[in-house]
């Protein structure tokens, strides 16, 4: 069947040494097998991110915004933006709605666009990837391409935020969504149920600014993950990943804890379920070794 | 039953609650025709299922057998369960409703005696206790029911079980071959007295009465506290039949919120202080009760009953919509807020949580005739012509408030067919 | 009617076959109770039993019919003959269900059901089918006290449904509290914004409504009668006194605000600190202008203080319901006319129910500000006020400058005379006290209603002075038949309550009116023909029927006998119970025909170690929860004999004396909770049979019995196991009493 | 007081509500609290505030300016959107937290030296040079903010967590010679500056 184009902004971590680069190989490989073609956008730019508030006013923010936002409109009709980073498709999906809701502001966007030879309608729509799967494709589609399911493998979905609220998966609860779980078990593992961290929030940003309060929920969401006998941390989010992942040893070293509890990337899981080598699935990139998931790589 | 019994100067009044029934009777005892349609296989509503009344910790079941003496006093009320409109045609002096009767497959043979519970082997939740707990799929919905025959539950007909009842009745009150039927009446007037639901709890997710067996609803709580109910009248908990010393009431659960219910529900907040009692009557001083809410919502003289639970040691009042509940692997349940007076964060342990879960019109989801106007929760707000609506369906009312305004319905309702009448005698 | 013929039917289905021998029944109600014909049947509710009873009123020419089945409770719509004479026997509820199985009961479960056919026979024989009070009435009109909104609106929703009504308003005009309003708290979607008060044009087509008269500046200076045929005299300001007659009666005489002088704390009796009626008349005046204070100053920023005398034990204890709503509202009036206005509403609780949440949303989005604290003070300072109070948020103490304050004051009953101080004083005076007597005569000026009733000139009142009904079930459960209360002097309430409330009691003034017409009692023995009869000749004038009877239904002539009005009584036999030479009885309810049934049943002799005990239970409550126990197969001691009675206040202490000559060792009373609470619809008859049985103490002792064998108990109808329990426990005492030494003398 | 401030005072006189709806985010939902207090329940950090969200919507209707303005609490949001969800007055708290340090910062009033501040002004700085943000940069800007010997003590101290991420490749010590920009910066750039201009227009 024809391949399902989308926009693709891929977001400033995901780029070549960032450190949401390592995904970026396994999104390709899942996007093949599920017949989903991501159009990179030209000369895309920063969604200044969560924290882009303190020194970037309103405004400044949603025209960085539109203009990803134009650029799709302009460059690449009828294709919906799609971002793996739920920061990312957050920002620019609260300014889609914003410039929808108050039109002084799109009126404002569209005088500043005008400053770098663009404009916005507001024809576009915001998503994430994962919005995506569950929604275009859809949990049975997911399932076919699995050639190595991974049994034995007990995960514990982590959803984190910024891809469960305000916004959400339609039709999801935003404290107790199930959609990652669901994915688990079409890639033949084992949802830890139950996990009641799911949606605890990992600090964000705040992890550089306010190590030991953002370190707390992350010992949290770690410990809790062990509770429930998982072997591994699975998330839509890349900043959780990174965020959950790096900094178990600094939590080790303060509190004496001896965490190190292997966090991926959906993408990863689908990827080595999808027969992708360990290598494609980015494994080498993750700071934990998600030891049994290599294992079912390399079988 | 067919329209011959009914004319334009007859009354119908939908639904046989509390409202419905005042509605019925005190328009008959005014010497009109009234039919009384009611959905369910009893009369008595939502608040048959009550144990106490605020402020007064009397029993709802008082007042329905005095209703259900003045009905069965009353030839001018007919009462119709199992019935349900289906569509009004006509308009003010003159309708005519066509009404859907669902097969009880028990005839007025019935003597009640309970033979057929006894032979039969299926099991159903009990409707009459929030599903709370099973019972035979031939049952009495409850001992103040009216009729005061038994049903089958129609999961049963065409089994084996249905066959057993049947054989089990004496009295050949068993009709197996019961059909659904429709009958069409004519009315001068229509009282929609439809009343309320809870509003659906799991819906409340940061609370997870969908997760956690120990959060339950109000009207659940009701049924605990009620020596009829389930547990014997035990607040014994659903997890492990625990007993519940220390409870948690967690007001405008679902009410005055955007994410579900716009209205407040204003009986909720004089449903939990009228619970503490139970908790105190079932434990005495080492009851706990704990009310955590917004505003405590308690107008006219019921001030005087919260100044009274105010002063019971036992009972503990904190201004704080609780933000989440985290459950325990004993199963209880720790409360996670902030004590908005002063600014005091809290994650207090529960073995049981309450809410106190809003109102919303039963008739949310159902299609009602065009010309019935409705507020913005759904509730009956007016009508043109001849419909006039009573009661919860009209707006959160507490019993009082209800009957109130089922009395004043059924004026309203008089003078339609009053007119009609004397339009007719002056032709 | 033909002359008396009496049947007994005998059913044998739902067990009673298995378990009682039927036909001794039957034989018993034949020799025993002289049934002049008796007949069995295996499943008497069924079509063809019915029809077999329907037969013999038709060609047997039967007048008085025995049911020996199930409870009086039970299959009514079958068991349904007009103009016969019915009395059941409960064998089922009342014994097989209730008796524990097994042969080793047999002979008691057996000789339970002879009793109740005994005493069922017993009472058919003095039964008489009630033929309606004679003295029919024929007023259903309606006098309608009050011109405010509630009395308005009772008058025309009466009049729309084609009942004449007189309207008396004691001012110049209609439109009471409402019409001094600028504008009122919506009670439509969207609830966003105050509305017209519509009081103009409610109060026009009053005026000009065909079947209602409307007299002004016009009080009640006398109301006497009974529903269906007041007599009131109306006194105009000018003196002069109309009689008119009326059918039934609302008062709807409203409220009055409550002194803000009494709140010098808060500022009451300063300049620029005024109450809720206070503010509107400065809206009214700048009539949507920038509102201004009595000084001409525009008002640039207000503080309303909630609950101001309010929730408070020193002033009113109580909340008015609509304060919260009404100072919203008033919020409004400034930010409409100029947003700049600072409107700060200081509040405990913000108690707007249902979808006032809509009117209070609105009010924050024209930046009313809500602030929960607890003001302390309130002095004048520079050209306004300075208001002192707790912010409970912030938990700090903050100081507000305003140019106005407005308290929140409630709402107080104009509800007449307290009937309980009459009472006393009436008391008192008829004790020859000279102060009593001018005490009451000053009571008597602020009266309402004028009442010639014994009990006092105006409706008794529930608490804090409002004349609400004591019901949740039944909002117009009067004390004084035919006369309804609508409006906030039953209830503090806002416009629109009290127009749902004022329609209601429209309603039951109707109600009052066609009932009486036909003689009929009205709730909660809606329907009922009979009614109480006096044998004068017998009659001693011991007042006790007067004063004890909760409705106010029986006064006095001259030579202090009682005289009956029977459309205000409510027929619940509290007279009866009362009466010491038992002159007073009812057609179908009597001291014969209770008495007659513990006359029926057999008493064992004192050997024979069965005791008998006498149980008689309130019908409303007890006894559907001994119903309920059979019903839930809980069981019991086949050694009591139930009767079921109309309240504990019709129990005659002759049935006790009799009860306890002929034998019984116990006599067991079941009525329903008494004190503030008291569940009684008759008022006070647990009380009262509670005070009877207080007093039979020395009869007991002189009889040489203990005064255990006599007990009351407070029974709910949902107590079916608890009076299973003291039943057992009771018959267990008794046991361990021994037989009472009466026996064989009976 | 920076004059910004000063003008703002001047203009608003006491009425800091008032002053909040117009210029700040989402300001103008502010009187719409009802004091529940779930947003205070329900943050993450919120056992680590003075003042919780409700409180501080309070506060601004108290007309209590300067504590808010200089409050550490509105920089302690992590975004999670917890409160906006479960708000039953939806009112959208984290945007109007951000917009009051967003204006606290404009007005020169927030607190000094504040984390997140200084690592908001730093992730903006970053992001407006290229157009996208360099984490590199950005990281090391983050632990030198407080000057280069506590930036060298930083450094040590998330060794482990740089040495990883490195070994992973997700750290790339040659971006610190250039790496990712976008194309046409001037043009993005130029956009900021007009946002800017048009906002000040809008303002005093």
């Amino acid at each position: 069947m024809a391949k399902k184009n989308y926009a693709f902004y891929p977001g400033c971590s995901s780029q070549k040494g960032a450190s949401a680069s390592n995904f970026v190989p396994s999104i390709e490989v899942m996007c093949d097998k599920l017949d989903i073609q991501l159009n990179e956008i030209p000369d895309w730019n920063c969604c200044s991110a969560s924290i882009g508030y303190g020194e970037g006013s309103q405004l400044s923010r949603l025209v960085l915004n539109a203009r990803n936002l134009a650029l799709v409109e302009q460059n690449m009709p009828g294709q919906d933006l799609v971002s793996g980073c739920p920061a990312c498709w957050l920002a620019t999906r609260e300014t889609a709605e914003k410039l929808h809701e108050v039109e002084s502001l799109m009126a404002d966007t569209n005088e500043a666009l005008k400053e770098a030879g663009l404009s916005f309608k507001g024809t576009v729509k915001a998503r994430h990837l994962v919005e995506v799967l569950i929604e275009d494709v859809g949990f049975e589609a997911m399932k076919e391409p699995v050639v190595k399911p991974l049994e034995g493998l007990k995960i514990a979905g982590y959803v984190g935020c910024q891809t469960n609220r305000p916004f959400g998966i339609a039709g999801e609860s935003f404290e107790n969504p199930q959609y990652l779980d669901k994915m688990v078990e079409t890639v033949g593992a084992e949802p830890a149920t139950g996990y009641e961290q799911k949606v605890t929030c990992c600090g964000g940003a705040l992890a550089f600014s306010e190590p030991e309060k953002s370190q707390k929920q992350i010992k949290d969401i770690v410990e809790s993950a062990y509770d429930h006998g998982a072997d591994m941390i699975v998330t839509p989010c890349q900043l959780c990943q990174a965020n959950v992942e790096i900094y178990q040893s600094e939590i080790n070293k303060k509190k004496g804890t001896k965490l190190s509890m292997p966090v991926v990337y959906y993408s990863q899981l689908m990827t080595v379920a999808y027969g992708g080598t360990a290598k494609q699935a980015g494994l080498d990139g993750n700071v934990l070794r998600p030891q049994k998931l290599l294992d079912i790589a390399s079988k | 039953m067919t329209a011959s019994i009914a004319t334009n100067q007859t009354i119908l009044v939908v639904g046989g609650g509390i409202s419905g029934m005042t509605a019925a009777l005190e328009a008959a005892e005014c010497g009109k025709q009234v039919i009384l349609v009611e959905r369910n296989a009893t009369l008595g509503g939502r608040t048959a299922l009550l144990y106490r009344y605020f402020p007064k910790m009397c029993h709802p079941t008082c007042g329905m057998e005095i209703n259900l003496r003045r009905i069965k006093a009353n030839r001018n009320v007919r009462v119709m369960t199992m019935a349900e409109v289906q569509e009004v045609k006509g308009s003010r002096g003159d309708y005519t409703v066509r009404l859907k009767l669902s097969p009880r497959y028990v005839n007025s043979n019935c003597t009640a005696c309970g033979e057929c519970a006894k032979a039969v082997d299926a099991e159903i939740d009990n409707p009459y206790e929030y599903n709370l707990s099973k019972t035979r799929a031939a049952y009495l919905p409850h001992n103040m029911a009216y009729p005061m025959q038994y049903v089958l539950d129609p999961s049963i007909i065409g089994t084996a079980d249905a066959e057993k009842a049947k054989a089990a009745c004496k009295y050949d009150a068993i009709d197996l071959a019961m059909q659904e039927e429709t009958v069409e009446i004519r009315a001068g007037a229509i009282v929609w007295a439809t009343g309320w639901k809870p509003y659906d709890a799991a819906r409340i997710q940061p609370y997870g009465y969908d997760r956690f067996a120990n959060v339950i609803t109000s009207v659940e709580f009701e049924r605990l506290a009620n020596p009829h109910g389930p547990t014997g009248g035990k607040l014994l908990r659903p997890s492990d039949g625990k007993e519940a010393k220390n409870i948690a009431f967690i007001q405008c659960a679902g009410s005055r919120d955007e994410n579900h219910l716009r209205h407040c529900s204003r009986i909720c907040c004089m449903a939990s202080l009228k619970q503490t009692h139970y908790v105190r009557e079932a434990y005495g001083d080492d009851a706990k009760s704990t009310i955590y809410y917004i505003d405590i919502r308690v107008i006219d003289r019921l001030e005087d009953f919260y100044q009274q639970v105010k002063k019971d040691p036992t009972v503990n009042f904190i201004k704080s919509k609780v933000a989440k509940i985290a459950e325990e692997k004993d199963g209880n349940l720790v409360l996670h807020g902030v004590d908005t007076e002063g600014y005091h964060r809290y994650a207090t342990t529960h073995d049981l949580v309450v809410l106190a879960i809003g109102m919303e019109p039963e008739t949310n989801g159902i299609k009602l005739p065009d010309d019935i106007l409705l507020d913005s929760s759904g509730f009956i707000e007016g009508a043109s012509g001849g419909m006039f609506g009573a009661g919860a369906a009209t707006s959160p009312l507490d019993v009082n408030r209800a009957a109130q305004s089922a009395t004043a319905a059924a004026l309203r309702a008089i003078q339609v067919v009053h007119k009609t009448s004397t339009v007719e005698g002056a032709r | 009617m033909a002359e008396m013929k009496t049947a007994a039917y005998i059913c044998s289905g739902c067990g009673l076959g298995d378990k009682l021998d039927v036909s001794q029944l039957a034989k018993i109600a034949q020799r025993e109770g002289k049934m002049a014909l008796v007949r069995e049947h295996a499943f008497l509710c069924n079509s063809e039993g019915v029809q077999m009873i329907r037969d013999d009123i038709e060609k047997e020419e039967v007048t008085h019919v025995c049911i020996a089945a199930c409870s009086r409770r039970a299959k009514t719509e079958a068991f349904n003959f007009p103009d016969i004479a019915m009395t059941r026997a409960n064998l089922r509820e009342g014994v097989i269900w209730v008796v524990s199985e097994g042969a080793e009961h047999d002979e008691v479960r057996q000789e339970m059901a002879d009793d109740y056919v005994r005493m069922a026979c017993a009472e058919l024989k003095k039964a008489k089918v009630p033929a309606g009070n004679p003295n029919h009435t024929h007023l259903k009109n309606i006098l309608v006290v009050g011109g405010g909104m509630s009395g308005m609106t009772a008058a025309l929703e009466a009049a729309e449904a084609g009942y004449e009504v007189i309207l008396v308003e004691k001012q110049g005009s209609l439109g009471g509290w409402a019409g001094k309003l600028y504008k009122r708290v919506p009670f439509k979607a969207p609830y966003a914004e105050p509305q017209e008060t519509g009081v103009a044009e409610l109060a026009a087509r009053v005026s000009a409504h065909p079947l209602i008269a409307v007299h002004l500046n016009t009080t009640v200076a006398e109301t006497s009668g009974a529903p269906g045929r007041y007599a009131i005299k109306l006194a105009q300001e000018s003196g002069a006194v109309t009689e008119i007659a009326a059918g039934s009666i609302v008062q709807a005489t409203g409220f009055t605000t409550y002194d803000i002088k009494k709140l010098p704390e808060l500022g009451g009796g300063l300049d620029h600190v005024v109450d809720h009626a206070g503010l509107e008349s400065l809206a009214k005046a700048s009539n949507g202008g920038p509102i201004r204070r009595a000084d001409g100053k525009e008002v640039k920023s207000v503080v309303f203080l909630q609950c101001a005398g309010q929730r408070d034990e020193a002033h009113l204890p109580y909340c008015s319901g609509h304060c919260c709503a009404t100072s919203i509202k008033q919020a409004m009036y400034f930010k409409d006319a100029n947003p700049e206005v600072s409107t700060i509403v200081v509040y405990d609780d913000l108690r707007v129910p249902g979808m006032g949440e809509d009117f209070y949303r609105s009010a924050q989005h024209k930046d009313v500000i809500f602030s929960k604290g607890k003001a302390s003070k309130v002095e004048s300072s520079g050209s306004g006020c300075k208001v002192t109070y707790r912010d409970l948020i912030l938990d700090t103490d903050l100081v507000l400058d305003a140019d106005l304050v407005v308290l929140a004051t409630g709402q107080v009953p104009s509800s007449g005379v307290n009937v309980a101080d009459w009472d006393r004083l009436t008391k008192e005076a008829e004790g020859g006290s000279e102060e009593a007597r001018q005490q009451r005569n000053d009571l008597k000026r602020i009266s309402i209603l004028n009442l010639t009733y014994r009990q006092g000139p105006d409706l008794p009142k529930l608490k804090y002075g409002f004349a609400d009904s004591h019901f949740i079930c039944f909002p117009y459960e009067t004390q004084r038949t035919g006369i309804y209360t609508a409006g906030p002097v039953r209830r503090p309430m806002d416009i629109y309550q009290a127009t749902e409330d004022a329609t209601g009691a429209a309603l039951k003034a109707i109600q009052a009116a066609e009932n009486a017409s036909l003689g009929r009692a009205a709730h909660p023995r809606a329907g009922d023909l009979s009614y109480p009869m006096v044998r004068l000749e017998g009659c001693t004038q011991c007042k006790r029927c007067t004063v004890e009877c909760p409705f106010g239904a029986i006064d006095e002539d001259e030579k202090r006998f009682p005289v009956f009005n029977e459309q205000r009584c409510r027929r619940c036999g509290t007279c009866m119970g009362a009466c010491p030479v038992r002159v007073i009885s009812f057609e179908n309810y009597s001291v014969d025909t209770v008495g007659s049934q513990i006359k029926a049943v057999e008493i064992p002799d004192e050997f024979s170690e069965k005791p008998r005990i006498l149980v008689l239970a309130c019908e409303n409550d007890a006894y559907p929860a001994l119903d309920m126990a059979g019903l839930s197969r809980i069981v019991y001691s086949a050694f009591v004999r139930v009767i079921p009675v109309r309240c504990l206040g019709s129990v005659n202490t002759i049935w006790i004396t009799d009860a306890l000559n002929s034998g019984y060792d116990g006599v067991m009373m079941m009525g329903c909770r008494k004190g503030d609470e008291y569940q009684c619809h008759f008022v006070k008859g647990s009380e009262l049979a509670g005070y009877r049985m207080s007093k039979i103490g020395d009869t007991l002792t002189q009889m040489g019995l203990e005064p255990q064998r006599v007990s009351t108990y407070e029974i709910a109808i949902t107590d079916n196991a608890r009076i299973a329990g003291l039943i057992n426990d009771y018959v267990a005492e008794l046991v361990e009493l021994g037989p009472s030494p009466m026996k064989g003398f009976g | 007081m920076s004059d910004l401030n000063q003008k703002a005072v001047a203009l608003y006189g006491g009425n800091f509500l008032k002053e909040v709806e117009e210029r700040v985010e989402d300001g103008e939902w502010v009187s719409m609290c009802m004091q529940c207090g779930v947003c205070a329940g329900s943050c993450p950090l919120g056992p680590h505030w003075e003042h919780s969200p409700q409180k501080i919507f309070r506060m601004i209707m108290a007309g209590k300016r300067e504590e808010v303005l200089t409050s550490d609490s509105v920089w302690m949001c992590t975004s999670c959107y917890t409160c906006i969800v479960r708000c039953p007055r939806k009112l959208p708290i984290t945007h109007i937290m951000h917009g009051l340090a967003h204006y606290a910062h404009r007005l020169d009033v927030a607190p000094k030296g504040q984390p997140t501040r200084e690592l908001a002004k730093i992730f903006w700085n970053s992001l407006i040079r290229t157009g996208r943000v360099n984490e590199l940069k950005f990281s090391l800007g983050v632990y030198f903010k407080d000057g280069f010997s506590q930036g060298i003590k930083n450094l040590l101290g998330m060794q482990g967590v740089a040495l990883g991420l490195m070994k992973a490749k997700r750290l790339n010590p040659m971006e610190i010679l250039g790496g990712h920009k976008c194309k046409d910066i001037g043009g993005i750039q130029k956009m900021l500056a007009k946002a800017q201009e048009i906002e000040a227009r809008r303002q005093i």
